[in-house]
């Protein structure tokens, strides 16, 4: 294992360090593991938590910014953040509005953020939750409550954060996380393994020919293991799978994120994007705006997710809302 | 004969010397979380364990049974995060819970606790026996521990740790319906689970430490 | 090698066609492997050029729009792009106010660019040219016209962006990105070699516990090679490298990147930049502005490189003004 | 005996066959490429001579020799790109602006082309016998055609080719004093300069292919 850490066991410490030693301006450390806003709280705004267990950066905390995220709970690599980590964000972002919680969909996410929901509430700050189930590897459409959420969070904070910067309300700013949730579907396919620090191991092997197509970006293995196809076969299985669920159809307009797991390079994410704007093009789906780029990785895991997110009115209108945050600004 | 009782600085002693084995046993746990899960449950019982270690070294002398277990699960389910945090850490803090006032720790509390432990993994995590999670370790030594009934302290925690090894290796027959690995179905046939080795090694540590004191 | 393309030949092409339909508003493609701003030419303006050969993405195009570049010749993977590529932007950003050329100090760069400069003050367009030489490790300080450029194009390119955005003439953007230039200091490391993917292979081999220090961006080996280290020992050795050259004294004012080459996870991109914070703070070197991030990349390679970009008023202004690509966006 | 003169039909057939050798040898060139420079400059002439291979296949009956070099010299420039674009695109377009008006092209011709050549290679390169550059394979070639002035075409062909190859050779001796691999200083010595095989790559396709006519 190669890397550049210092101690295994620090890694996420140090990284926080580092984070908010270079956007002082922009965000600030609360407790141990937990990165807020430099403003935060806005009096009188729902404040956005969004949070995981680390490993997929620039997600989570790069989001922290005004149209984006308020609050981020950190935990150690691919493992939930405790309550306690929660409920140091949960108080520093609380403005009297209340707060919402978004986060992918995995058991131990739900279970600590769960827990402190609960706390929050006994102290008198109102809590939602949003899971992100965007991922259609992971269950099928039956079961939509029960997929796991991948690069989805992205559009469902980016929803989630317009709105609470348009001052809309606790109810308000759920609704529209709750609606970029329901019109996003995401899937993804891995090119290699990655290695928790503290493992020193790669999670899981693949041969010099295999590629992995649906998993997780924790490196939970996908849905199948398959030979290694041209980069337009690849983005057709996925686009394909994903235009599977009868969300899309001609005429709809969406957002699409290309989004790399770590090491593979932009070059590269740029021709899938070729691929799938030709493919939506074919099913005459509209591309409103698109991102291509790193947005939810696996540590240094080679691969890529697809996620279209259908729009209504509203939806394209929480897209085209400005953010400025350490890792993605948008103007218009 | 004075039955053998468990004090409260025996409790920090044990669980001290269960942290130990977590932490010589993380990269095999480690392994099996990685075949069928995201290969981080050592690294996060570690962390949980080391943080629980540290929270009992800074226990009075005059602490009770309690809040022993009390202190230990919060420290465990404020460091590691993950499934296991909340998991683990309401097993010891309910039995914290569960035991305020108690003096005494026999035979009889070890079956009592070991109750309290499965219904508290139960409440957190909602799994059911067969589902590949830690409660396939658990449930079977909670029904050792309770035909044993009667039997000495050391005994019935032998039992329990043996129908918790048994339990664990039979994991490797499930199809995992709960947690990261669910989503495999039929790939997780053939590997153990991690968890369900966790809870192994705990009920064995118990048994063995207890044993030396 | 596992890459997501199609065509070991057509890569870089493929990946314009993928780039230009992600970013239709903002770019627009000229010839065969041009890229320019959608609204370039701006009448009167200078026309900022900063190309080379493809492989560094988000380096060159990802910097296309207000306050950076306005267009981007792309060669193939590691190769300077030809003169006719070049000609093919500079006609199309030529805006009546002369163009300059900004590119990283290689021999196949120089001469291309060269030659496109030579045609094109033919056709009555005035070029000027900064070639960039910020690696510190590819020769000492007393030849530094002949060092090569790494991370450093990025805060040239921004000097010169910025100062043709306030309306800068031809001589004054020169001038801007000459001082970056003369002002900038890099040095990296490699942790692993990268694949060209017309030849397949990795260009060099690294031992499983070594690493490259001051290896160059194309893959060409450094200046020695050596045993793995941790994080802070390694930022250690590029920072006292980069002090090495008297140009930074107690008091002084920097801008510092820290920069990715590819496979290496933002996260250990933060445990650097901590160190890099602390040894700087020790040094009495006050961080105006940090960058961290994948600026210029080496396709997959793994390791990064530290640049610090000494600030006075001027170069302060510049790093300071508004930007607007789709790579990298800065409101104020 | 009337002396045996390539045309520029001849021309395009020959060009057009090293064109194919290139792309043979293209993995070789980007090997040695990789161990000091930048590995792809197998790559890049591939690139370079399937577009000169494009634009000659695209030119009339009637074409003179010098644009046939022009035309070659100026679709390997405009494609390949890098270093050797410049480099062997100017050896060929000079090659063709020296030959302007000229209808035969023989054993004098063949000496007078590679002086152009070297030339123009200098010209734009800079380069210096000993730099471990392309210039270390053409200019031994220019001497050995110079001092076998007066034998046949192939002949001088042939010893052009072995001179280039020895001096490919012989830049496994040098330091690297030109382009990336000047940076590695002495790392560069043992390995050969991949610029420089492929100009006696080149050489060695003339020859044989003329050698075929
Ligand atoms: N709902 C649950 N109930 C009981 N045990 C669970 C549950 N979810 C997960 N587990 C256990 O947690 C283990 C995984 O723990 P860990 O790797 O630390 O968490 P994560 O899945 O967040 O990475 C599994 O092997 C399983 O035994
Ligand atoms: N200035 C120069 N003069 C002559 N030959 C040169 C010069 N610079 C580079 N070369 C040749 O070019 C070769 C490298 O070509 P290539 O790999 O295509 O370009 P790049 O270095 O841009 O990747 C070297 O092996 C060397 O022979
Ligand atoms: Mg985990
Ligand atoms: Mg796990
Ligand atoms: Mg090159
Ligand atoms: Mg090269």
């Amino acid at each position: 294992m190669k890397k550049l850490i210092n101690d295994t066991f620090q890694v996420t410490r140090e990284e926080l360090e580092g984070f908010v030693a270079a956007f002082p301006r922009a965000v600030r450390r609360v407790g141990i593991q937990a990165v807020v806003r430099q403003d935060a709280p806005v009096t009188g705004k729902v404040g956005v938590i969004l949070g995981g267990g680390s490993g997929h950066e620039p997600l989570f905390m790069g989001y922290l910014g005004r149209g984006l995220a308020d609050g981020c709970p950190v935990g150690n690599i691919f493992a939930s953040p405790s309550p306690s980590i929660v409920l140091d964000a949960t108080r520093a972002v609380s403005g009297g509005a209340g707060v919402l919680y978004i986060y992918g969909n995995y058991s131990g996410d739900c279970m600590n953020f769960d827990i402190a929901a609960e706390i929050a509430e006994k102290e008198g700050i109102h809590v939602e939750t949003i899971r992100v189930t965007d991922d259609v590897a992971s269950a099928p459409l039956e079961q939509k409550e029960s997929r796991r959420g991948i690069a989805g969070d992205f559009f469902v904070l980016k929803a989630a954060g317009a709105c609470a910067d348009d001052n809309g309300d606790l109810e308000h700013v759920r609704a529209a996380a709750c609606k970029a949730n329901d019109n996003c579907r995401s899937m993804g396919v891995a090119l290699s393994s990655c290695t928790i620090p503290a493992s020193g191991r790669p999670i899981f092997a693949l041969g010099a020919d295999e590629i992995e197509i649906g998993l997780g970006i924790h490196g939970e293995p996908g849905e199948s293991r398959q030979k290694l196809m041209t980069a337009d076969q690849i983005t057709d299985v996925l686009v394909s799978r994903i235009l599977e669920d009868p969300l899309f159809h001609a005429g709809d307009e969406v957002a699409v994120l290309v989004n790399g797991l770590g090491a593979t390079p932009l070059a590269e994410l740029f021709i899938v994007f070729r691929r799938v704007a030709r493919l939506l093009h074919d099913a005459r789906i509209h591309i409103h705006r698109s991102y291509v780029g790193e947005y939810s990785t696996s540590l240094e895991m080679a691969g890529c997710s697809v996620t279209l997110m259908r729009l209504d009115e509203e939806l394209r209108r929480w897209v085209d809302w400005p953010a400025n945050s350490p890792y993605f600004t948008q103007v218009n | 004969m004075q039955e053998p009782t468990i004090s409260a600085q025996d409790w920090i002693r044990v669980l001290s010397r269960i942290a130990l084995r977590v932490e010589a046993e993380k990269d095999r746990l480690n392994e099996l979380d990685g075949v069928i899960g995201d290969g981080d449950h050592g690294v996060t019982m570690a962390i949980g364990f080391r943080a629980l270690d540290q929270a009992l070294m800074g226990l009075q002398e005059d602490v009770t049974i309690d809040r022993v277990f009390q202190t230990a699960g919060e420290a465990f389910l404020s460091a590691a995060g993950g499934a296991v945090g909340p998991l683990i850490g309401s097993m010891l803090a309910d039995t914290g819970e569960a035991f305020r006032g108690r003096v005494t720790f026999g035979a009889e509390e070890a079956v009592w606790m070991l109750e309290i432990m499965e219904q508290a993994l139960v409440r957190r995590g909602k799994a059911q026996p067969g589902d590949k999670t830690m409660l396939d370790a658990l449930h079977p030594a909670v029904i050792a521990a309770r035909a044993a009934e009667g039997e000495e302290l050391v005994e019935i925690l032998r039992k329990a740790a043996d129908a918790a090894s048994a339990g664990a290796r039979a994991t490797g027959g499930m199809i995992s319906r709960l947690g990261r690995s669910s989503r495999l179905g039929e790939r997780t046939l053939g590997h153990e689970d991690a968890g369900a080795n966790s809870i192994a090694l705990i009920l064995r540590g118990l048994e063995e430490e207890v044993a030396t004191l």
